[in-house]
């Protein structure tokens, strides 16, 4: 079933990218963007019913494993746990509404909806693969839908973005493949498959060995996170891009780096981890306060928020630092930092895919991402002003939404293992708070400038969207125990909590 | 012992060698006969040819390994599956030409000569002997030379052809001393005779001996320092003559390579340092000649520069690694489409080759960019292209080998090949084009997307050909 | 009864007036209704103590409970409320349906805060209120101004929530959980940490200095909602916070020093800001800092009951208090304390407004007085020098209650034309100074054991002279107000029209706040925005350099070893020191890009072996095959 | 077998020519004797070579070059600037390089030759040399041998379809060019 | 005659004809310098056989193999001057210098 949820918007961003132009489907893009949406739920249905059966064992579950190059024991193995379900599943849905938001196709919608497709099976086989050639093939393909979306789609100068976000997320894939690689010349018998080197730990007491295929993976996985100071592709990679790229990009791409932190790092060397999970915290921390500040003096809006997403995966990786740190005696505390970084990386891709969306909304409108070229739009866009106002709270962090949950886990879990690195952090959520608040005024409080007495409203798609993503926020928020238990089903073990 | 039925038993061991003489006689016999109009038959005779040789070479796969021809010539699976590789660039090649020489009076001929210069490189693949090696270089590259110069109208043509052969005679004239100086040190031609002979050799007759005979494999290869033509050749020589020249040679020339550095001898002569720095160097300076081409068949040139640093690679890592083999001929199986995938684009767009001539070629002509993207994604290393099993094999193989910096000089080449690659990639799919874009004939556009597809297919279901790398025998 | 029953009717409720939006008729009496159910709700809860637990994770529980001076709280809450929001009902009418159910979600937030029997839970309640807040201060938001004060306040407070998260972790450190029952077993230094966060959170909370410049912000919102925040619910959060954790915490020898010097000097500084203001709301916002002062000295004090006994009369006389003062406010159009003098236009106004005033100057028999008694009793058992700190602030509480009492409501001229309040505010008004009235039964002999028993805390025992001295505060503070009055300075108090906008305003604090924080920290994120942009500029110019020194040494040493080919060479040793110079000149962005520019440089510089000549091929030739014999020679 | 004596001066003899006659191609002005000081060169060798008692090799090294050479010449005055290939001329660029490059290319395999440390297995009975050969080129060497063939009739081919001028169907030329960009110019290419 | 001289006389000749091939403009004076580095390769490979080799016959096969190279490299020499000739009107490197970068 899993390999269902990768396969069929694969196959079907395949069969769209042969569709005649002209004809059918290629000419009614409206029609088209139902179908893409139809299909880009498939599956959302297959996690959600994967979920229902998910038992919470600790382990893989409902592996799928097919032989692919034996010879180098590679092969195609997919399967869930408690850190890989939320994430699939929060792609998922993101994707669907991504897919089903409007935007300006710009002639080609056939191809918009086959490489978003293409990215939603690429994305979820990322999060499901259980074997590192696998998990790999899917962090580069990524990469290169991302890159074509953002050239064909984006405005601005988006063509140097693109290629700008492509040189460098892939100047980070190749450390990470020389990673993989070296840690695959330790197995033995050689494999790929994530669960056998886990049980193998090869790498252990390695020394400098070690070390060394600790630096190629975390370089790789920082850039994609991104971590101060190899956050620079970000922001023009967002502000050029159509919304629901950067929607994709914050939600689900930025994901993979800190997944490939937790997944393969903390799980294949932990020692390694465990030895510099301090340093690890003080770039958490200076992500956090740095892409903080930076957001704080952002005029265009899409800046602001690419920053906050900066910060936001500081406090993840604060969360990880804490979480894989050889504190013995805070194994409860750990869990929570651990439980609250995977929740974050939920509720930060929920949450900034809808302040990505809603940018991309409010660009369609009036054209900029100044955000003093705005202000008293509450006038005119209520429904926009409330769901802005419920992600920008969201990302600020109040509690009853989704980010509090995520946020208050890995304050207290770090507060535990290293109480200053925590308390710096800290400051973190009142910038953001800061930032938020200043954003909310300036675009929607006050008076409405005279060009905007025209400015229209969400329409029925986008409210539909946002509004689905606000409600998941909302019920992660309130009630999120459903979401806790399923990743604490990982978090539990895996630091080894009695 | 009865010479003349070993002499027969042996003929079996070369019969698709053997067919592309025949072929290429046959080939020429009928151009020489047949009237204008029915020239082009020519072409389908000769592919013919390459099919039935590749037929026999299937056959041959996995079967008895040995050397045969008095250890003159190696009948195993490393020869075998390069020969298949060759055969089947030739016929692509073949494919690319009908219509691209359509027009061209000696059509006929050109078949024969391109069947021989894929000759030269099979003997090439094959040869276990240093003057076997010297006469198929030299059949390879003297048909070379008349292939890239085969436009006689063309100027640069001509220029290109003129470069490549004063370049190949410099560099094989410097061979055959370094041949003779191993000769005189071992005292016997074949490489097992180098192996016994050269145990206890050392000094400067060794060292100026593989040095000159190096020199010789790094003009077939198109590696530094003896690689300025392969830009001139990929931009002046035919189109379809330029793909067949960048990649076929390459072949016999890589395969030859692995035969010949292992059979120096270990304790007196490090080679993989001198490898891996010529490795080193010829990515790198293939990588960044390319960055600002805009001629779009030159680019090929130095990326085909580039892509060969990559696969020495696996050379250092012969003796090193128990994939260094796989790796080799894994890289030259996904190199080869590769190269013909990006050449046939150029080709079936009628040889259009400057950069701002691509603008919108997306819209114009979705097949072929989306053939010309995934042979240069497949160049790059992007999943799940062939390319990119094969630079991971590379990798691992440097890495395995002890050659990790080998490995990291490679990646940071990889990053810097993106930008010229996506220097054609994005005008041809972002762009709007400015006028119509014809393509030459039915035939290139399909052997471009046949490329292409094998690029998928061998990347995506990779095991048949690693498990037949791995278990390659290599004999020497 | 789920105690999570009690934040769940107002938020019901709210959800309702939004349906109900349309009509305008119902919105109110819902809002009103709801209120009195939940005050129902609190009344049973407070009987029962009931209390239940939500498993968020295996690791996580939260503890929701009503228990301790939470009974109080709870209901103390609506029935502050519910006049408040009947006043809101019927004086608002811009954005009515949104006020009321930004009141009713806050209303929620802060049962949902005295419910929480863990920090987890605590922190959603605390958070939400700060939230609700923002919204309510901000409710007027055609005006960017108020935006901004909204912001600041929420800004404000949100630091003083770092201080509960802090407590938050370091109980889940020390404890392995986040319950507040925890929290004496968690050992050292988790408990300081613990002490510290809570401090801060509750100083932050109920504006206390150095946090207290908030407060004033905070009066940008509508009158009710200053009513709302300052009397029983935002504000005394914090004192709640402490009234319920202080005992855990008290083995912390710093603690209960520290919240009482805290309070002290906000009631003493707080005292002044009231006394010299000329604002209303503003005077009546110092007050209300100067009063939880006085209620954190008493925590410090250690006694938890005079603290939570100050609470309750504090929220009935200052809601009353704000009330009078919205009426007045709304009858003049102007909240400048000179310009007011409704006593003859607004008669009974002034007299509820006048028993609040006495509840605020501490006069006997109003229960307020026998909540600030028990305070000096506390703060004379606890130390002298707080004692009597305590009485000057209270001395300062007659005069700025006095004060206010006479500038608002005082004799003015009878025919001026005002607008009169309606029967419900009048109602609301009428309610709230029954109840403080009626607070007075505390000076019961009985009230003692039982204020103790709600509070689950102790009282001082009292002594006789405390009470005198309490009388001769208030004699002397009605002289100084008779004094004032006789000189007609009784508005400026015979400060400079100089001097007198930053002694109001907190005595400066928000400029130095502005100076010391705000500033540094817009500052310090503008610059490294623009750093961001253009990372390393020195690191584009180091690499430049570096290409220049490269070439150079290229360009001299080459062609002496080989001329020709490498002439070329040195032409482009040339050409990259001359692209170089133009990048440098250029000064571009980030290294990233210079590495870039670099490799790009790189490119057109080995294009230029190319040269197209043969020959030059050959020596390159060459020379490879010199530096292969070399390679070959030199490595083993 | 000859005298030692002899044989050693003889070597030296054409030791000299060979060397000398060699340096002299390239410091002539006139191409047509740069041919013939090479050719003499080439004889040089192969008497070194018949010397050494590869006669068969030696004679068909001379007779080869004679052959050769003639057609160098003719070549030279075909295309060479000036026509009658007897004018002084010099066509010479980085000569010091060159110098360079030769003076080190010699040095090194002069290194070899002297301190190569080659086995000194002198051949056993020089004089079946040209019959061993026969055998070798029949025998062990089959397929070098057809391989040369293959490649010989290669180059004879190749050298015609480049330099013929005139082909089985008029001119050679004709329509040897690439395609052009557009269809419709085919027509009038 | 001894072994060393005669591939020292191999070297000088081989030298010559390097200095040749790298200075001359002309094509074909160039390719006589390649001529004689092929002939100082074949006066080495006849020493060697001779004195080194053993007389083994591999090594005179060796030989006719480098004058096959030399024969073939020639012929085809003249043929592409001829064809470059032709459309180019060139006879020394210096006018091709239109592919280069």
């Amino acid at each position: 079933m899993l390999t269902a949820a990768i396969f069929v918007p694969l196959i079907a961003a395949a069969i769209l990218a042969l569709l005649p132009r002209d004809r059918g489907l290629g000419a009614h893009p409206r029609r088209l963007a139902i179908v893409a949406t139809i299909v880009a739920a498939v599956p959302l249905a297959i996690l959600a019913a994967a979920w229902l059966g998910f038992r919470g064992t600790g382990g893989f579950e409902q592996v799928e494993a097919a032989p692919w190059i034996p010879t180098l024991g590679i092969a195609y193995r997919v399967g869930i746990d408690g850190l890989s379900l939320p994430l699939a599943a929060m792609t998922a849905l993101l994707f669907v509404v991504a897919i089903a938001y409007p935007v300006d196709l710009r002639g080609r919608p056939l191809a918009y909806f086959a490489l978003l497709l293409f990215l939603e099976g690429v994305s979820i086989g990322l999060f499901l693969a259980l074997d590192l050639f696998l998990f790999f093939v899917f962090w580069d393909v990524s990469l290169v839908a991302m890159y074509f979306l953002i050239g064909a789609w984006g405005h601005g100068d988006a063509q140097r973005s693109a290629l700008k976000f492509f040189l460098y997320t892939f100047a980070g894939s190749l450390p990470l493949l020389l990673a993989i690689l070296g840690l695959y010349l330790t197995t033995s018998p050689r494999t790929f498959d994530m669960a056998e080197i886990i049980r193998q730990q090869p790498l252990a007491g390695a020394g400098t060995y070690a070390v060394l295929v600790f630096w190629g993976f975390f370089v790789g996985f920082a850039i994609k996170t991104p971590i101060v100071p190899l956050h620079t592709w970000l922001p023009p990679a967002h502000v050029d891009a159509p919304g629901p790229a950067s929607a994709i990009l914050a939600g689900v791409l930025l994901k993979m780096g800190t997944y490939g932190f937790v997944r393969i790092l903390m799980s294949m060397l932990p020692e390694v981890w465990a030895q510099f999970s301090l340093l690890i915290g003080v770039m958490a921390v200076i992500s956090i306060l740095y892409g903080a500040l930076v957001a704080l003096a952002q005029t265009n809006l899409k800046r602001l928020v690419a920053y906050t997403s900066v910060n936001h995966m500081g406090y993840v990786m604060l969360g990880l630092a804490a979480a894989g740190a050889a504190v013995t005696g805070q194994e409860a505390a750990r869990a929570i930092a651990l439980t609250g970084a995977t929740v974050e990386m939920v509720a930060h891709g929920l949450i900034t895919g809808a302040l990505f969306l809603i940018s991309g909304s409010i660009l369609t409108r009036g054209g900029t991402y100044e955000i003093d070229a705005y202000g008293g739009l509450l006038t005119r866009a209520r429904l926009l002003t409330a769901l802005t106002g419920l992600m920008a709270f969201a990302s600020l962090g109040l509690p009853g939404l989704a980010g509090f949950v995520a946020e208050v886990q890995i304050f207290a879990g770090t507060l535990a293992v290293y109480p200053w690195l925590a308390a710096l952090a800290l400051v973190g959520i009142v910038l953001t708070a800061g930032i938020f608040l200043r954003m909310l005024g300036r675009l929607f409080l006050g008076s409405l400038p005279e060009r905007w007495t025209e400015f229209p409203d969400l329409h029925r798609r986008e409210v539909a969207g946002l509004g689905l993503l606000g409600a998941v926020v909302v019920l992660i928020g309130v009630a999120p125990a459903w979401l806790l238990g399923v990743v604490d089903s990982f978090a539990g073990p895996f630091v080894g909590r009695p | 012992m009865n010479q003349g039925e070993s002499m027969v038993a042996s003929l079996g061991d070369i019969l698709p060698e053997a067919t592309i003489v025949a072929g290429g006689v046959i080939v020429l016999l009928f151009a020489v006969l047949a009237p204008r109009s029915r020239q082009h038959c020519a072409a389908w005779i000769a592919l013919i040819t390459t099919a039935v040789a590749a037929a026999l070479t299937l056959g041959m796969l996995g079967d008895a390994q040995t050397l045969t021809f008095f250890g003159t010539y190696a009948r195993d699976d490393m020869a075998a599956i390069g020969r298949l590789v060759i055969l089947g660039a030739t016929a692509a090649t073949i494919a690319l030409s009908m219509p691209w020489f359509a027009k061209d009076p000696r059509h006929g001929e050109y078949y024969t000569l391109l069947l021989y210069s894929a000759l030269g490189a099979v003997l090439l693949a094959g040869a276990t002997d240093l003057k076997e090696f010297v006469v198929a270089m030299l059949l390879s590259s003297g048909t070379g030379f008349v292939l890239a110069g085969y436009h006689r109208r063309s100027s640069a043509s001509a220029e290109a052809a003129m470069k490549y052969y004063l370049l190949g005679a410099l560099a094989n004239s410097a061979t055959l001393m370094g041949v003779a100086l191993l000769f005189g040190l071992a005292g016997g031609t074949t490489l097992s005779a180098l192996s016994t002979g050269l145990a206890s050799a050392s000094g400067p007759a060794l060292v100026t001996g593989v040095a000159l005979v190096v020199i010789g494999l790094t003009f077939k290869l198109g590696a530094v320092p003896i690689h300025p033509w392969v830009p001139d050749v990929a931009q002046g020589a035919p189109a379809p003559v330029a793909a067949f020249l960048t990649a076929v040679p390459k072949v016999g020339a890589f395969i030859f390579l692995a035969r010949f550095v292992l059979v120096l001898p270990a304790a007196t002569m490090a080679w993989a340092p001198l490898i891996a720095v010529l490795a080193a160097t010829t990515m790198t300076l293939g990588n960044l000649a390319c960055l600002w081409q805009d001629d779009v068949r030159r680019l090929l040139g130095w990326s085909a520069v580039s892509q060969t640093g990559y696969g020495l690679m696996a050379i250092v890592a012969l003796g090193r690694s128990d994939l260094a083999v796989t790796a080799l001929l894994f890289f030259l199986a996904a190199y080869v489409p590769a190269n013909f995938a990006a050449f046939g684009t150029v080709v079936a767009l009628r040889g259009r080759t400057a950069l701002g001539d691509y603008e919108g070629l997306g819209r114009a002509q979705p097949w072929l960019t989306g053939s010309l993207a995934l042979s240069f994604l497949s160049f790059i290393g992007v999943p799940p292209l062939s390319g990119f099993v094969a630079k991971l094999l590379l990798f691992l193989v440097a890495i395995q080998a002890g050659y990790a910096w080998l490995a990291v000089v490679a990646a940071v080449n990889t990053v810097v090949s993106i930008f010229y690659y996506v220097r054609v990639i994005a005008p041809a799919t972002f762009g709007v084009p400015a006028g119509p874009m014809p393509t030459l004939a039915r035939g290139p556009i399909w052997t471009t997307i046949l490329a292409a597809g094998i690029l998928i297919l061998t990347g995506v279901a990779a095991e048949p050909l690693v498990q037949a790398f791995t278990s390659a025998t290599v004999l020497h | 009864m789920n105690p999570l029953v009690l934040p769940l009717a107002p938020l019901v409720a709210a959800v309702l007036v939004v349906l109900l939006r349309r009509r305008a008729g119902l919105v109110g009496p819902v809002a009103v209704g709801s209120l009195l159910v939940t005050l129902g709700i609190a009344i049973g809860a407070a009987l029962t103590e009931p209390a239940t637990r939500i498993a968020w994770s295996p690791a996580i529980e939260l503890s929701l409970g009503v228990a301790g001076f939470g009974r109080v709280m709870v209901v103390l809450v609506p029935a502050i409320a519910t006049p408040i929001v009947a006043y809101a009902a019927t004086t608002e009418t811009d954005g009515r349906t949104r006020l009321l159910a930004l009141m009713l979600t806050f209303v929620a937030a802060m049962l949902l805060l005295l419910v929480a029997g863990d920090f987890v839970t605590l922190l959603i309640g605390w958070e939400l209120v700060g939230a609700t807040s923002w919204a309510l201060i901000g409710h007027g938001w055609h005006d960017p101004a108020n935006g901004k004060s909204a912001t600041q306040a929420f800004l404000t407070t949100r630091l003083g929530d770092l201080g509960l998260y802090v407590a938050a972790g370091a109980t889940l450190a020390g404890t392995g959980a986040f319950a507040f029952a925890g929290i004496p077993s968690a050992g050292s230094p988790w408990r300081e940490i613990i002490a510290g966060g809570i401090l801060l959170a509750a100083a932050a909370k109920s504006a206390q200095v150095p946090f207290s410049p908030w407060l004033f912000a905070a009066m940008a919102g509508p009158t009710p909602v200053s009513a709302l925040l300052h009397s029983a619910t935002l504000v005394a959060a914090g004192a709640y916070l402490l009234i319920r954790l202080a005992p855990a915490l008290a083995p912390v020898p710093w603690f209960l020093p520290s919240i009482a010097v805290v309070g002290i000097v906000t009631a003493l500084a707080g005292g002044v800001v009231a006394s010299v203001g000329t604002h209303a709301k503003r005077v009546l916002a110092a007050s209300t800092s100067a009063q939880y002062g006085l209620m954190f000295v008493a925590i410090g004090a250690g006694s938890t009951a005079a603290a939570g006994a100050q609470l309750v009369t504090h929220a009935a006389f200052k809601s009353l208090l704000f009330l009078a003062a919205g009426v007045a406010i709304h009858a003049v159009g102007t909240a400048d304390l000179g310009r007011f003098r409704l006593g003859r236009i607004l008669p009974a106004v002034a007299v509820a407004s006048g028993v609040g005033a006495l509840a605020l100057a501490g006069v006997p028999p109003l229960g307020a007085a026998w909540s600030k008694e028990a305070i000096v009793s506390a703060a004379v058992e606890a130390s002298r020098p707080l004692a009597i700190a305590t009485l000057v602030a209270g001395l300062l509480g007659v005069v700025y209650a006095g004060r206010f009492q006479l500038l608002a409501f005082g004799a003015g001229d009878p025919d001026r034309q005002v607008r009169r309040p309606g029967r419900v505010e009048l109602a609301a008004l009428l309610v709230l100074a029954s109840a403080t009235i009626g607070l007075s039964v505390l000076w019961l002999p009985a009230a003692a054991a039982r204020v103790e028993d709600l509070t689950r805390g102790t009282l001082a025992a009292g002594a006789a002279w405390e009470f005198v001295a309490a009388l001769v505060t208030i004699i002397a503070g009605a002289l100084v107000l008779a004094g004032l009055t006789r000189t007609g300075r009784l508005l400026s108090i015979g400060i400079g029209d100089a001097r007198r906008p930053a002694l109001e305003n907190w005595l400066g604090l928000p400029r130095l706040t502005t100076a010391a924080v705000v500033r540094p920290t817009l500052g310090l994120s503008a610059a490294l925005a623009r750093a961001d942009d253009r990372i390393i500029d020195a690191g584009v110019r180091a690499t430049a350099r570096f290409a220049r020194l490269m070439s150079a040494m290229a360009a001299g040493r080459v062609e002496v070893v080989i001329d020709d080919a490498v002439r070329a060479g040195a032409a482009f040793a040339l050409v990259t020191a001359d692209a170089a110079r133009t990048v440098d000149d250029r000064g571009v962005d980030e290294a990233v890009e210079a590495t870039g520019r670099g490799v790009g440089l790189a490119g057109h510089q080995s294009r230029r072996l190319q040269t197209g000549l043969t020959h030059h091929y050959f020596v390159i030739g060459s020379v490879g095959v010199v530096a292969i014999a070399a390679i070959l020679a030199v490595s083993r | 077998m000859m005298d030692p004596v002899l044989v050693d001066a003889a070597f030296v003899v054409f030791a000299v020519l060979a060397i000398v006659t060699g340096y002299r191609v390239f410091r002539t002005d006139s191409m047509v004797r740069a041919a013939f000081y090479l050719l003499a060169s080439f004889a040089a060798v192969g008497g070194i070579m018949v010397l050494l008692g590869a006669e068969f090799l030696g004679m068909v090294l001379i007779l080869m070059m004679a052959g050769e050479m003639l057609v160098m010449a003719i070549v030279m005055v075909m295309y060479m600037m000036n026509p009658a290939g007897l004018n002084p001329m010099v066509m010479v660029h980085q000569d010091r390089v060159a110098a360079i490059a030769g003076v080190v290319a010699f040095l090194a395999l002069a290194a070899v030759g002297l301190f190569g440390g080659f086995p000194n297995t002198p051949a056993p009975d020089p004089s079946l040399a040209t019959a061993q050969l026969g055998r070798e080129l029949l025998g062990n060497s089959m397929l070098v041998f057809q391989t040369a063939g293959v490649t010989l009739l290669a180059t004879m081919i190749g050298a015609v379809a480049i330099a013929g001028a005139r082909g089985r169907y008029g001119s050679a030329e004709d329509g040897s060019s690439e395609p052009p960009l557009q269809p419709d110019e085919e027509a009038t290419a | 005659m001894t072994t060393e001289a005669v591939l020292i006389v191999a070297a000088a000749l081989f030298g010559i004809g390097v200095y040749g091939a790298l200075s001359q403009q002309s094509f074909v004076m160039l390719m006589m310098g390649i001529e004689l580095m092929i002939n100082g390769s074949l006066l080495a490979l006849v020493v060697l056989w001779s004195r080194a080799a053993g007389g083994n016959p591999e090594g005179q096969m060796l030989g006719v193999v480098f004058m096959t190279v030399m024969a073939v490299e020639m012929a085809l020499g003249f043929a592409l001057i001829t064809g470059v000739y032709r459309v180019r009107r060139a006879d020394i490197t210096e006018k091709l210098r239109r592919l280069k970068g």
